[in-house]
């Protein structure tokens, strides 16, 4: 026995010899980037700033300058992180896979260019026109401009994408109401026009599109305008049925971007080269191999210099490339927020109508729900459990949008006696000493609580939470008395399943901020099931005709905040940031969003990854 | 019988097993010789040290946990202690070996002739073709009808009887000078028994091989044996030629084996037989005769203090002296007595 | 040889006085210091674990503290913490509660209805034999760990009970499978034509002469099965169909190791596990061989 | 013998059958849907609806598997909603591709385990059978994503002997020899983890075989006849302990097809075991059941090869 023991000792210590010697490379040195960055070092304090300018600074840089001298060319070599492999859909119509859309950034198809707001705007390859009254808009191409295999741009390329959406045999979710709102999109669908009405071609180069109705939210590309194009010199003759399968989707596609498709190996990487014909002008880099990595290895690979950038970088791995001198971190927040949601009512899916009950349900009392924002310890797990790359989240309008979120809101921070107060204020009293609070009428008040499964983290995350509630002697228990898979917990929240009383959700909020769709009276997602006639209201202004003009929906767009801050039927909780590491041989990358940043610009300054 | 016919000599031989790392001796002092064209059975209950006796004298034991002690004459050689490269030349060549069970005792997986073939293979200067020829005419000496046929054949195909003349062909294939049978009838039907019995005798007489003939059975002793030992607890207790034997048995233990066979034209009277078993070898008494205990109201003074064996006519040999006083118990004063 | 020469002696000893199989083991074990020692450390641990996971107070266990995030090995935990600042040690003591429980029970669930199966099938043959293997192919065919994910994903509460269940719905096949297999080729045997003749019954033949001559086999499939179903478990908690996170297991411990900051910088929290695992692996072999000697030497008695 | 292969294929159509119906209803069973995934603001609640209804999920199961059914027996495995594929392109490259770590999984676990399982079990109760067993345990004992990790970190990003993922070389042109090498290259080192991860099973049962093998009466006549101590091995021990090894070789293959989940998620490595988790978690109905009954299919395929190659290795089984 003892000869086993030494053997096994010998093997342990083998095995963390090992570990330390990964570890010892990247012994601390504080990184400041020392490629240096835009955003000055230090304005990301982590104290004292709880509540009161949440969301706004700037954690991270998002542009990469590198002093080096660049070399002739090169490629790029990307890691796209990634469990399962990407579907390989390269087209914006069809595709569904958010990672078949970082894929295809390199090689673009969009038509217009956006402002920090996500708005478009007309320095793109296309430029829109939108006449509120006459409910148009008109696309112009402006210039000439060619595909990656030569084919002029031309007006049947922009009209292409609708005439594919609206058709009857397309199956994706795209066909929705909003493009329904182009004219004659529901006859074309239903087969009983050839072609959209509403869609007209009024000369090589110009577009006219008809809407029932026309709101702000065209400028987010919201009302059924489409922002990209299709070549339909390729694709007028694959009937829409086949397109899927198509080589023109999945092995050859064509391409208005920086590079052009080269070679795919289905689901696990791509081989870009350099669009001679893009329209700014030739990258200077020869290419780009973007390869499918697991997210258990992303970390290690960017360390060993095995790639230059990473794809949807996992947060959680964060403290293993923090410290890594080879590499540097952009980070951006995400178009995200979470947030506690309160059970106030059911959705009739007869009417398609929310039909809120504040009086009768469990979480009525807007002071319990105060209490229960102000009770949980965000800013800690923030901090804690997400290194800082998550905060507490002050509205439902991540700060990313920066016209339209109201920095001035306080939200809740975590303040426990502030939650006693209330509760006591409100009649919670623990009125059986078995330190959990009854309701006011000395009923026994246990609240249970639906929260999303997920990873370790999630876990603890949520186990936190349910501690924070019960220290300020609330009675929370998880619904189903464990955390629910993805698929149930929105099978049951969307059901009103009555055994949730209060819910943990996320949403990726998009480009188009309109909350119409989470928040409306007729929204399925709208969650919580609480409406008004002020909220309809508001909604209603944000995308009016009126709000075509911007600072009015600015305006309207805060005061829906402020609304729903009042009346914390959803409780914000958290915004976050998504991550970039980049080694540092790449030279004039931008991970902003509001940058004129171009594929064509990035650089290499070394033949191989710096180690 | 002069020295020359000589084919095999032990002396003194004992073999240990190791317990908890101390020996126990399953042989405890043999000394036996086998002649040309003899027949030496070897009787004995089980457990007695028999078998382990022919796994001693071919070496088939566990040299780790296995103690040889004395010496096996065989030729110039000293069996006892011969590394196994040299005991792989002697056996299977010189020694032929049969064992008790022909169900188990042919590879499930091999061909007939594969299997006799083998030992030509590592003893033999013969070719492929020569060595196929000899297969067939081995299977054919060991009278089975069909050799050519059955050499292609694998053991489940055939009979118990039939796998034991493939084993004998086996144990003759390189025409050994001596043959140990290790009870080469028991798992058989009786007819087969002595088929195979006689087969032997044949073959025995053919190649003027010594036999060691293992065995529990005396009428198979009878029958074919020209010199017997009787084994109890690791020791022969008793050794005469055949007839000396059956006709003027010695030894109570020896006396009552032979009481032990039913014999046809004795009268149903009762058999007078000593009842308990074989000592296990942990228990087996070191000192005194080993017998005492099952004869317990033959008194202490009648037994030696070291047995030793004692030759009581020409070839007949006898341990101890209580055979002298021995009786048989009335059945009255049988029933105490447990071991 | 080793084992034939035991195997002579022994075949001696029972001939003075017929041990028990009890005695015989005893005495295998006394002779067998590894096997002795291996089941020593087994009874000391389980009772151990099992006495030491009634005085921790699982809630308490299980509170998050921020504070003791990631906390190395030290004063205040002999093992560290975890991410959630939760003590190791005493999640590794529930959870090896908890996997032992589970192991135990689906290896005896699925061992008893496995070996029985497979000693009838085997032992009969014919009509049964033919039932019993459409059955087992049928089984067989199920690709088990798929269907096990799907069961998961369908069970609404998921508790230990219901983790046992599942599990044990699907193992016995391939226990049932190899014991018949063995049946078949023993139940050929003398032995058992000679008890048939002799007029034993059926039942006394399959479990009191056929299982011990299995039971080299079968210790050998149990143990692997045992650290088997351990394995099942840190899988399937891994792919994230494991035991609800309030029911910590050896699983979830070693499943940690899934993120590769705490694989390589908190070593503590996966390890310990891994080798308790492991510990309990070779004690069960070394326990099982010595179990598999006395079994093997009384096959040898006939 | 043919016929038996064919009789067994025929009995193989109503287990799958059983099969399929049995999968299909648990896989409905499962809350949610393929789109309940796909739900984000701006999704059109309505849209999905209207594609729910389209894909026939409102229709009753037994409509919905008939359909299914139909479809399958023309070829038609239905679509996968997850990958927006039809279910036999998606499968089709995916089960080759772990077909081909299987097979060069079980090639390496043969290499690795059978000479190790032979020493342990002709050498026991030494300190090179007490370190062959002690490995084995410790194999066993590591979670298989562990060593897959640390091999991975290791091997592939530490001293970059191996490619980190993916299953082929983007730059290596089709048809060619360096394609076939790219591919082999890259399945290398998840085979290797795997194959040593396999090994415990297939040691332990041959040296239990080979310990037992060596008190059979036919070795003891092998030994008589004076045949070396190496040959008794070879020819006479070595090949009877194979036995059960061989006729669990079809088993392993599927056990392994099982065990693809692991590796070949932490390979990154696109094959079925990796694919089912997906399907499992996107609901992915069409393509969990076909999936299973593929499993279950090469399954049944694996013991049928398991009684052929055993009916060939031991004259006493014959099958006809």
């Amino acid at each position: 026995m003892n000869k086993k023991l030494l053997a096994l000792l010998a093997l342990l210590m083998a095995f963390m010899l090992f570990l330390a010697a990964c570890n010892n490379e990247e012994s601390a040195t504080p990184d400041d980037g020392e490629n240096g960055s835009e955003t000055e070092p230090g304005t990301g304090g982590e104290e004292g700033e709880e509540g009161e300018e949440p969301a706004s600074e700037e954690l991270f840089p998002t542009v990469l300058e590198n002093e080096g001298d660049a070399i002739e060319g090169g490629t790029l070599q990307a890691a796209l992180v990634n469990d399962s492999p990407f579907q390989g859909i390269f087209s914006y119509v069809l595709y569904e896979d958010a990672y078949d859309a970082e894929i295809m950034a390199f090689a673009s198809n969009i038509i217009f260019d956006t402002d920090g707001d996500f708005l478009l705007t007309n320095d793109g390859i296309a430029s829109l026109e939108v006449d509120g009254e006459a409910k148009t808009a008109t696309i112009t191409i402006n210039g000439d401009y060619k595909w990656s295999d030569g084919e002029p741009l031309k007006a049947e390329d922009i009209i292409q994408p609708y005439l594919i959406i609206g058709h009857p045999d397309y199956s994706g979710v795209r066909y929705d109401a909003d493009f329904q709102n182009i004219v004659g999109a529901v006859e074309y669908h239903d087969g009983k026009a050839d072609t959209i009405s509403g869609i007209e071609k009024v000369d090589d180069k110009t577009v006219k599109i008809t809407f029932n109705k026309v709101s702000p939210a065209i400028y987010s590309g919201g009302d059924g305008l489409w922002t990209s194009a299709e070549p339909s010199h390729i694709l007028k003759d694959i009937p829409v049925a086949e397109l899927l399968e198509s080589d023109a989707v999945r092995v050859n596609p064509v391409t208005l971007g920086a590079f052009k498709f080269d070679k795919i190996v289905p689901g696990e990487s791509v081989s870009l080269v350099r669009n001679e014909n893009y329209w700014k002008g030739q990258a200077k880099l020869d290419g780009v191999v973007i390869e499918t990595v697991p997210s258990a290895s992303a970390a290690k690979a960017m360390e060993t210099g095995e790639y230059d950038i990473a794809l949807s970088f996992p947060t959680s791995a964060y403290e293993n490339v923090k410290d890594l001198e080879n590499v540097t971190l952009l980070g951006r927040q995400e178009l995200y927020y979470s947030y506690l949601g309160f059970k106030l009512g059911k959705y009739n899916y007869d009417t398609s109508l929310v039909e809120t009950d504040v009086e009768g349900s469990k979480m009525g009392d807007a002071e319990l729900r105060k209490a229960m924002g102000y009770a949980l310890d965000i800013e800690q797990v923030s901090e804690v459990f997400y290194f800082g790359l998550r905060e507490r989240a002050n509205s439902l309008i991540p700060p990313v949008f920066a016209s339209f979120h109201d920095p001035s809101l306080e939200g809740y921070s975590y303040d426990p006696d502030m939650a006693n107060q209330i509760l006591d204020d409100a009649g919670y009293e623990d009125t059986d000493g078995d330190g959990l609070r009854e309701d006011p009428n000395g009923e026994k008040l246990q609240i249970m609580l639906a929260a999303m499964a997920g990873d370790e983290t999630q876990e603890q995350v949520i186990n936190y939470y349910l501690q924070n509630w019960k220290e300020v002697g609330l009675d929370v228990q998880l619904a189903t008395g464990r955390l629910i898979e993805f698929n149930t917990f929105y099978d049951k929240v969307q059901a009103d399943d009555p055994e949730i009383d209060i819910f943990m959700g996320a949403w990726g909020t998009g480009t188009n901020p309109s909350p119409s769709g989470l928040y409306s009276k007729t929204a399925v997602y709208n969650f919580s099931r609480y409406s008004s006639d002020e909220l309809e209201g508001l909604l209603q202004a944000i995308d009016s005709e009126e709000a075509l003009d911007a600072e009015f929906r600015a305006k309207k767009f805060r005061e829906w905040q402020e609304y729903m801050a009042e009346v914390s039927a959803v409780i914000p909780m958290q915004f976050r940031y998504e991550l970039m590491p980049v080694n540092d041989r790449v030279k004039n990358w931008d991970y902003g969003y509001d940058t004129e940043f171009d594929y064509i610009d990035v650089e290499l300054t070394a033949d191989a990854p710096v180690k | 019988m002069n020295n020359a016919s000589e084919l095999l000599t032990i002396s003194d031989l004992h073999t240990g097993f190791s317990i908890k790392d101390t020996y126990y001796n399953a042989v405890d002092g043999v000394s036996l010789t086998l002649r040309k064209n003899e027949i030496l059975a070897i009787v004995g209950e089980s457990g007695c040290g028999k078998s382990t006796l022919a796994t001693s004298i071919i070496g088939l034991h566990n040299s780790n946990k296995t103690r040889v002690i004395g010496e096996i004459k065989f030729k110039d050689l000293n069996l006892a202690n011969l590394s196994e490269d040299k005991m792989n030349k002697v056996r299977g060549n010189d020694i032929g070996m049969i064992f008790q069970d022909p169900l188990s005792a042919l590879n499930p997986l091999m061909r007939i002739g594969d299997q006799i073939e083998e030992s030509l293979v590592y003893h033999t200067d013969l070719n492929q073709e020569q060595r196929k020829a000899r297969v067939l005419e081995l299977l054919a000496q060991v009278g089975i009808p069909n050799p050519t046929r059955t050499a292609r054949q694998f053991p489940h195909q055939l009979s118990g009887g039939m796998r034991q003349r493939v084993i004998i062909a086996i144990a003759i294939a390189c025409k050994p000078a001596i043959i140990i049978a290790d009870e080469p009838t028991t798992a058989l039907d009786v007819t087969i028994q002595a088929q195979i019995l006689d087969l032997l005798i044949e073959l025995q007489k053919e190649t003027g091989a010594g036999i060691i003939l293992i065995t529990h059975d005396l009428g198979v002793v009878a029958e074919v044996a020209h010199r017997v030992a009787v084994m109890y607890a690791g020791q022969v207790i008793e050794e005469a030629p055949v007839n000396e034997l059956f006709n003027n048995p010695k030894h109570p233990y020896t006396r009552s084996l032979l009481n032990s066979i039913p014999q046809a034209n004795s009268n149903a009277e009762r058999l007078q037989v000593i009842q308990g078993l074989v000592p296990s070898l942990i228990n087996l008494p070191r000192e005194g005769c080993r017998f005492a205990p099952r004869i317990p109201w033959i008194p202490a003074e009648a037994h030696e203090a070291q047995p030793a064996l004692h030759e009581v006519a020409p070839g007949h040999l006898v341990r101890c002296t209580c055979w002298k006083h021995f009786y048989f118990q009335s059945e009255d004063e049988m029933g105490g007595i447990v071991e | 040889m080793a084992e034939k020469q035991t195997v002579d002696v022994e075949k001696k000893t029972p001939a003075a006085s017929p041990p028990t199989g009890i005695q015989v083991i005893a005495r295998e074990f006394a002779k067998d210091k590894l096997a002795m020692t291996s089941l020593l450390f087994l009874i000391v641990l389980i009772t151990v674990i099992y006495v030491w996971s009634f005085l921790i107070d699982q809630e308490q266990l299980m509170r998050i503290s921020l504070r003791d995030q990631m906390a190395a090995p030290g004063e205040k935990y002999w093992l560290g913490a975890d991410k959630g600042g939760r003590d190791i040690l005493g999640q590794l003591i529930i959870g090896a509660r908890n996997s032992i429980t589970i192991a135990i029970s689906v290896t005896l669930i699925t061992g008893i209805i496995g070996i029985a199966i497979g000693l009838i099938t085997g032992y009969f043959g014919g009509w049964i034999d033919n039932i019993f293997m459409r059955i087992i192919d049928f089984f067989i065919t199920i690709p088990s760990l798929m269907i096990i994910i799907v069961f998961i994903s369908i069970v609404p509460k998921y508790t230990v009970v219901t983790f046992v269940l599942i599990m044990s719905v699907f193992l016995w096949v391939g226990t049932a499978r190899l014991v018949r297999s063995k049946a078949l080729s023993e139940s050929r045997r003398d032995y058992i034509n000679a008890s048939k003749t002799m007029g034993t019954s059926d039942g006394v033949i399959i479990f009191k002469e056929m299982m011990p001559n299995l039971s080299s086999i079968l210790i050998v499939e149990m143990t692997l099965n045992f650290a088997g179903n351990v394995g099942l478990e840190t899988g399937l908690s891994y792919l994230g169909f494991g035991l609800p996170p309030s029911t910590p297991s050896l699983g979830t411990l070693v499943a940690y190791a899934n993120d590769p900051f705490i694989l390589e910088n908190a070593w503590w929290n996966w390890l310990p596990a891994s080798l308790l695992i492991l510990l309990l692996m070779l004690a069960i072999n070394y326990v099982g061989q010595a179990i598999r000697r006395s079994a093997d030497a009384r096959q040898r008695l006939g | 013998m043919w016929k038996t292969v064919v009789r067994r294929f025929l009995v193989m159509i109503p287990q799958l059958f059983v099969l399929s119906l049995l999968i299909f209803i648990m896989a409905k069973f499962m809350p949610g849907d393929p789109f309940t995934g796909l739900i984000t603001p701006e999704t059109d609640p309505a849209r999905i609806e209207e594609l729910r209804q389209k894909a026939g999920f409102y229709d009753p199961w037994y409509i919905q598997y008939i359909n299914w059914m139909g479809n399958a027996f023309q070829g038609d495995f239905g679509r996968s909603y997850t990958f927006n594929q039809p279910v036999a392109n998606l499968i089709g490259t995916r089960a080759l591709n772990t077909f081909w770590l299987s097979l060069l999984s079980v090639v390496l676990l043969y290499l690795l385990a059978i000479p190790l399982g032979v020493l342990a079990g002709r050498y026991q109760d030494t300190l090179l059978d007490k370190s062959i067993v002690f490995y084995s345990f410790i194999v066993y004992a590591i979670p298989t994503f562990v060593l897959g990790l640390i091999s991975l970190f290791f091997f592939g990003y530490e001293l970059g002997w191996f490619p980190t993922s993916g299953t082929v070389d983007i730059n290596a042109e089709a048809g060619t020899f360096g394609y076939v090498w790219s591919k082999f290259y890259h399945l290398l080192l998840p085979a290797m983890v795997f194959a040593v991860l396999g090994t415990t099973g297939v040691i332990q049962y041959l040296r239990t075989e080979i310990i037992d093998s060596k008190t059979m009466d036919y070795v003891r006549t092998a030994r008589a006849k004076g045949i070396p101590n190496n040959k008794v091995y070879s020819r006479h021990i070595f090949r009877n302990s194979l036995l059960p090894i061989a006729a669990f070789l079809g088993f392993t293959i599927t056990n392994l097809l099982g065990g693809s989940i692991f590796i070949e998620t932490i390979f990154g490595y696109q094959g079925m075991g990796q694919l089912f988790v997906q399907a499992i978690n996107g609901r992915d109905y069409s393509v969990i059941t076909t999936l299973v009954m593929l499993f279950g299919f090469l399954t049944l395929l694996g013991s049928l090869l398991s009684d052929i190659i055993m009916s060939i290795v031991d004259p006493r089984i014959r099958i006809d």
